[in-house]
């Protein structure tokens, strides 16, 4: 879709549930075709997953509704493949092929 | 009245026998729930359809705290409310609705806040807390008063178009065990609340009732559940049945529930989220803690501060 | 008072303000519910929360057919009706609850069955129906004429410890156009009834509350997306906005939820299951369909018969 | 799990619900290693696999509430990999390694 050559990218599904999708244009769900590795060759990491949605696939510029000091902010959690982030490494995480990384917003309202 | 072999009364058969004869609930789980009690925290849009429902199934007390009064807007997701009782206490309100469901159970009304000084003392009269609330301040005091009184907490919330529900602290077990056969806290799956800069209530932000709804006689089903079939008796207390906790219990799935007006129900309408078990470094249940009850009531933690604090800046 | 561009009133306002605000709703979705008119067809386990829902969220007109009354047994599960009001129609029980609640619509009582005679009188009144049912007479009965008469129908079911929802119909379309772009009908999904002898009424083989009211609040969950969004709106009328029906309308999702006393909300508490689209040889929307109002009401097609006759025996 | 030999036998999951279960022991999920060929060396069918579940994994003596006349029996819907069977050519449907096979009877309570 993106024009990835067949190495350099991991194509993965990233989910926004709980009012965040208002950040990505009210959209649920994007494909995103994610560099393989950094900016210093290292494998993609969540980290570097956050920050590349924040420069490219962020609509709104109320970046700290998502993210904060380089983190994703308190009350959102981060799924990998449907398990909390925390089960598979959190930040440090290695993203593979076909993930599927949902961020929710923790809900207070009743 | 206590006794767990009892017979039931006409008045109870009759009432009961069509979830009675469900395969798994039969007497035996009928009467563990006419002696149950449950505290419904909140008579909101989750606290009219979870305390319903509990009612209904025969739940034997039912307390209910709240200190706000019915209002004409609660009353297209309130359903336990009326536009004759706008003005009452809303704890008032929903108990009248509840006895003309289900005049069995006992009602114990608690019109007046959640409180650090009061939270104990009332939580600790029950088997089973269901977090109807609407703010992360008493959320945070729900579960850390729950962990210290070691009850299962049943724990929803919606907001706008979107309802989350979860499981915790089910079996109790005591603060300071930790180990990954242990269920979490709501500190455990949710570490810190959000800045309040990116918090809104139902008041600002709306919501539609049938997500709050569903997510209310979802409490109800998870709170009967445990209580019908005891998942939450100490694994400790049932040597010899073999009921050790279910993996969902010590994994506990976090349901979230995605509205969509412009489309019907979907394949992603629901999600089920794996969280973790107990963290070894919970704040509340971790082995390190130092939360008590006699600090919870002297101000410590700070629940307000906790919750308002702008997030710290880490510079790395 | 027809008008969809008029002022809301400030009663509605106040009223319905909490809804309106949430994004994709407004004072345009919220005036569509003025204007819509539902029939809920059964007063029991599910209409109750679907009606209680879809009347708070100030559906106008509110038709609702039942012949049964209130019994003791009914209540745990039943949460709009009330110990006082046993013996009494469910109907006028369920009104007098709902008025309650919302004196702004206009409430409709039924107190009869459904009959092919009766039934496309009644239907072609509404502009959605909801199926809160407890038989495959009835079940086959709504459907036909929700084809011939076109409106969309949302249908759910409830038994023990499973439930099942699907929005069938939607938008309607003519019988006999058959292309994959079309949502298919309640025979397109289920193109036979079980044999009498595999099936059970809520009466013998119990019903755990909780569930037959999640299925009744999705209800009208569905029923709310559908008309404050006009999802139900033919395709050929809407010429000029893109509103193409959304692919699970056409296919639609079938929810199936499971309720399991021995664990707690997991994995496969919901499943979202894909249904197929509209078929070309159905017997009632399909391209040599027989069906006609007139049929109906001369019996023909025979529904008893229909759903009584055991299964053909076939030799292979 | 089952002393497969490698090739023969095609593992699937098969669940029940609506009621079903009862007639499988109570388990709504069961690992499933099916014979890759039926009996005239055809591929493995899903009318293949009704009858498999009939001989091998029922434990109720009502083989009626699940099949009629070598069918399954009305009232049943059968969902391969969560899509409606009829979308998949029925029981000609060639059963693949991993597949979930769902049978859910319709329910008309209320
Ligand atoms: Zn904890
Ligand atoms: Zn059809």
């Amino acid at each position: 879709m993106s024009g990835a050559t067949e190495t350099a990218e991991i194509p993965i599904t990233v989910d926004f549930s709980g009012g965040l999708e208002m950040l990505f244009d009210n959209q649920r769900r994007h494909s995103v075709s994610l560099p393989a590795v950094d900016a210093n060759g290292k494998p993609a990491t969540i980290a570097f997953l956050i920050d590349y949605l924040c420069k490219n696939l962020m609509q709104d510029p109320r970046a700290e509704l998502f993210v904060l000091d380089n983190h994703i902010r308190p009350g959102i959690l981060v799924l990998v493949n449907d398990a909390d982030w925390e089960l598979e490494g959190e930040e440090a995480y290695e993203i593979q092929p076909r993930d599927n990384i949902l961020f929710v917003s923790t809900l207070h309202g009743g | 009245a206590n006794g767990c072999s009892r017979r039931l009364t006409d008045d109870e058969f009759d009432r009961y026998s069509r979830q009675m004869i469900v395969p798994g609930m039969g007497k035996e789980g009928q009467l563990r729930l006419i002696n149950s009690r449950v505290l419904v925290i909140g008579a909101g849009g989750l606290g009219c359809p979870a305390a319903q429902y509990i009612a209904g199934a025969g739940v034997g007390t039912i307390g209910i705290i709240d200190n706000d009064v019915v209002e004409a807007s609660n009353l297209h997701r309130q359903v336990g409310h009326a536009t004759s009782r706008i003005g009452m206490k809303k704890v008032d309100s929903l108990i009248t609705h509840l006895k003309e469901l289900n005049p069995l159970p006992t009602y114990v009304p608690y019109p007046f806040q959640l409180t650090p000084q009061n939270a104990a003392d009332i939580i600790s009269k029950y088997d089973l807390v269901m977090d109807c609330t609407d703010n992360p301040v008493t959320r945070y005091l729900i579960s850390d008063v729950c962990v210290l009184v070691r009850k299962p907490l049943v724990t929803a919330a919606a907001i706008q178009k979107s309802g989350q529900l979860t499981v915790l602290n089910c079996p109790p077990t005591p603060q300071g065990l930790v180990d990954s056969e242990y269920a979490p806290c709501y500190r455990c799956c949710f570490r810190k609340p959000p800045p309040p800069s990116s918090m809104v209530s139902c008041g600002e932000a709306g919501i539609m009732g049938p997500v709050v709804g569903m997510m209310g006689v979802a409490q109800a089903g998870e709170a009967i559940k445990i209580l019908a079939s005891a998942l939450h008796m100490p694994v400790a207390k049932n040597v010899g049945d073999n009921n050790t906790p279910e993996k969902n219990l010590k994994q506990p799935t976090l349901l979230i529930y995605t509205f969509d007006l412009e489309s019907a129900v979907g394949p992603y309408s629901f999600r089920a989220l794996k969280m973790g078990g107990r963290k070894r470094n919970c704040f509340a249940c971790g082995e390190n803690s130092t939360l008590t009850l006699e600090g919870i009531k002297t101000g410590n933690p700070d629940y307000v501060q906790f919750c308002s604090a702008p997030a710290p800046v880490v510079s790395l």
